[in-house]
């Protein structure tokens, strides 16, 4: 028996430990570190319909309790994912896992999810409507609830597989958002995406990332991260894959008690490459200290419904 | 790339802001031109360092006090340990050339060290360059490698200019070279001269290739400097506008 | 010739440097520390026209990188503070102060605006519209742009002090509340207040704070914080005071830099109560390093226009 | 209050989970009722302790291992320098009283140490609560000051039960009280009986008076336990229902 096993979008998971698209690469490359395996399930970076470079340099800041980033959904664009990073993927890790794709317009997100379709080592797809680093794209779809429902539907309308609508925290409500994504047709929510913060270089007097501001991550978001996972997670019927800021097995407890279904981690991966190791090794003993048997017993009950 | 837990055995300032550290433990495979990734408590992403020197079981590193990181890194004690992310990125290719010349621009002495100990049999050139006399350092040490040139943008120490302005009046005899410094420097030298390679400085995330934070442009597409530089090719990097 | 002198509304300042609202209690308290005539202004405890003794406990929660706190405006009233807390600060504070004024309905920022009139000890008065912890008030207020412009109007009308507008983080777009104050009439800005953040007991697996969510603050936010005072000090003529998780002297020249005019500082009073007092200690030497005469020189032009 | 450094002399663990730190420089002014304040690295807020024992230039403190925080304590090797606000509070009324009764619970028995140390010679009984035997400490030392009671939850040492039922159980002779532990304790107590005085605990944000966090009801208005209290007289405070 499997005391982390979890259940997600009618998915049977090792354990609700996925790492946040963006800060695993396409996952190939973490096998030269651990067997892969491990993992509850993947999150691959964000994919494009066309490759893109992404933003100049620098796109890294770093924060008192975090860092920024600004890549700008770098990617060598969907064909070639599927033609050869899946490929790669495939050698090392034996399950299908999450696409994430982004886009600019209505039209990038539905063709780009139709080519995913017929790809089998991808079971879900996440859509990224809330990326703050690409000019007029990314987040502006993420911060109205009408674009939201639209997106979602006319995504879903085109698409095979489980949608998980990942939320922008940069809004007023994010309930609405939630509520939006689910109207639409969405199968599922995962939050939070990175705040939006800009650090300046007192040397330059000018901001140090390149497009100015970029998405903050890390330990510093956390409580945000749980406010809205908590928030959302009593407003919707789907279930909600959380995120932001979790470093280590107790917040993946505090976050699946705040109201997700699954947790990824994100710049954990980039501080120690590690971390999710570490935090799936070490989830069996924290459920002893709180007298949980298995994790699925705290996952809400409305998710999954 | 390994994960290991590093032990300070010395931290000894230099010069005014210029130190070196040396950790011992599993230091294995670490080639002239990678570098290490440290965590240091308290600060959110790794620092990384080009490795100065190491053997099977040491690794040193020099460093100067720019920021609070390294200012911190001036207060390890011998005997502290620190977690460390070592063998990252690629080397220098150590079988180029019959008369290689090393050129270093400040902070970028560092990696030339272990290059220069590994070229020796070659006899190789050596530029330094550094802004002024307070910041010149291991002169003795490099001096043992091959011939040493010293500039100074100031004057004060050795001949006055930069690396690369000394590059141009002076007819070195090389037939590759190596060469690792402040963007400007490498963007210089290769619109000078494109016969050897380079070693790149970004703001890491990772360094180890998840984030693609370090991503540049070279004429075979997108690089990342932490996977698969820090070394390039100097006819390879596509420096900014 | 001082170094650190900084002017704000036509206030010439010591310095820039003011507590924030809320971590500072009425101040004179703190004058038992250290002499707080060194400080340049301050920003008093939340005041209500009525006394208010807040939320339950607990009201505290700590942060990976700061701390949630749902006090929920306990003061003992206008009046009070009038009569009591005022005389109190006099006693030790030679200069006029800033209030800082909550309320449930539109009525309430009025009334009690109006009482400070004629108190010679205040100099300013900051509007929080943008409190998280008071059921049916404060924040709704700061997140829709009309009602911000219209409150800010009829406070206007009947203040005859300058009028410092504080502003929410929690909102999609800030420029836009920032404008509503601006066209209100406001003088000034001041922001972040802090982000709605949450933690959950592991134990009871419930929230910590007793009404569940409240404002997080601390080194966690200044990356919000200072993108925000970016974004607003570029948006509007006003001057922008700036807040959010500075805790010591390069970050209040970092805030500087982004835009504000003068800064203050929060949660770090309560982590270390000399903190202003180091400030403003560091700050010379801090100026030094960057080879800056005055600090002055840092204001954006549009500032103070 | 007072911001000092101090040196950690002892840190020896008592049970499976409590510990005793003796801390050592500038630590006049403590009363026996008063507490700390601790800054922690990595702990964005400082950790309260009661003082379970103090002189001046030393203070004794007994904490148990619930979070991070209190974890990382067990490591602070003697030498470590630590950031201390000292002198924070309102301590006990001595002069309360010619026959005291000293009641505790849990972590609750520190600030009574002190406390007991000065009443010695008026005699004092003095009821300990604990959960279980393996969690019973300190009682050859308090026996010192005065006559023991132990109760542990289970029974298992001692006489089973908690202090209240112990109080109501026995017929102690005393004429005032003093009281420190669990809320629940407290309340059940101070329901019984008020003519004592007893020290509360809540989450503080600042432990100096500035964030109002801990602000609890009482007879005369509201209070903040950092500053007016922790030590509030037993019929002042209104417990929350």
């Amino acid at each position: 028996m499997n005391r982390l096993e979890a259940e997600l979008l009618g998915r049977k998971l090792k354990n609700p430990i996925i790492p946040a698209s963006g800060t695993f690469g396409f996952g190939y490359e973490f096998s030269e570190y651990y067997d892969i395996n491990i993992l509850g399930s993947i999150a691959l970076k964000g994919t494009t319909l066309m490759p893109r470079y992404g933003n100049p340099l620098p796109r890294i800041a770093e924060c008192p309790a975090g860092m920024i980033n600004a890549i700008g959904l770098q990617n060598p664009g969907a064909e070639q994912v599927i033609s050869t990073e899946l490929t790669k993927l495939k050698k090392v890790y034996n399950e299908p896992v999450i696409i994430n794709i982004g886009g600019h317009s209505f039209n990038d997100y539905i063709e780009t999810s139709k080519m995913f379709n017929d790809v089998d080592s991808i079971w879900a797809v996440e859509l990224n409507i809330s990326c703050p680093n690409v000019t007029g794209g990314g987040m502006a779809f993420g911060t109205d609830p009408k674009t939201i429902k639209k997106l979602t539907e006319c995504v879903k309308k085109v698409l095979k597989k489980p949608l998980i609508v990942k939320l922008s925290p940069n809004v007023t409500c994010i309930q609405d958002m939630a509520i939006a994504a689910e109207e639409g047709g969405a199968d599922c929510i995962s939050l939070i995406n990175t705040l939006v913060g800009m650090r300046i270089d007192l040397k330059t007097r000018k901001p140090i990332i390149s497009v100015k501001s970029g998405g903050y991550s890390g330990p510093g978001v956390f409580p945000v991260a749980i406010r809205m996972i908590y928030e959302t997670s009593r407003c919707v019927k789907i279930p909600v894959i959380g995120m932001g800021g979790i470093t280590n097995a107790r917040e993946v407890l505090e976050a699946m008690y705040a109201g997700a279904s699954a947790v990824m981690i994100g710049t954990q991966n980039l501080v120690d490459p590690f971390a999710c190791k570490k935090i799936i090794e070490d989830l069996p003993m924290v459920l002893d200290e709180f007298s949980i048997e298995n994790i699925s017993s705290v996952i809400r009950r409305n998710a999954n419904a | 790339m390994k994960n290991v837990f590093l032990v300070v055995e010395q931290n000894i300032q230099l010069t005014h802001d210029f130190y070196k550290l040396v950790l011992r433990g599993d230091c294995a495979g670490n080639m002239a031109g990678m570098f290490v990734n440290i965590k240091l408590d308290g600060f959110s992403l790794r620092r990384p360092f080009g490795i100065a020197d190491s053997d099977d079981h040491t690794i040193t590193l020099l460093y100067k006090v720019v920021g609070g990181a390294t200012k911190y890194m001036t207060s390890l004690m011998a005997g502290a340990i620190i977690d460390v992310l070592t063998c990252l990125g690629n080397g220098f290719d150590l079988n180029q050339g019959r008369k290689p010349l090393l050129i270093g621009g400040g902070t970028g002495i560092a990696p030339l060290y272990k290059l220069a100990k590994q070229l020796n049999e070659k006899k190789p050139d050596i530029i330094l360059g550094f802004r002024s006399a307070r910041d010149v350092c291991l002169t003795d040490e490099f001096s043992q490698f091959g011939k040493l040139h010293i500039t100074t943008d100031d004057g004060s120490l050795g001949i006055k200019g930069t690396v690369v302005s000394y590059l141009i009046s002076k007819k070195l005899d090389y037939d590759y070279y190596y060469a690792c410094g402040p963007i400007v420097m490498l963007q210089a030298l290769t619109k000078l001269t494109q016969n050897g390679e380079v070693s790149l400085e970004a703001r890491f995330g990772c360094g180890f290739g998840a984030c693609m934070g370090c991503s540049i442009k070279t004429v075979t597409g997108y690089k990342r400097v932490c996977k698969e530089g820090p070394v390039f090719s100097a006819g390879e990097v596509i420096f900014s506008e």
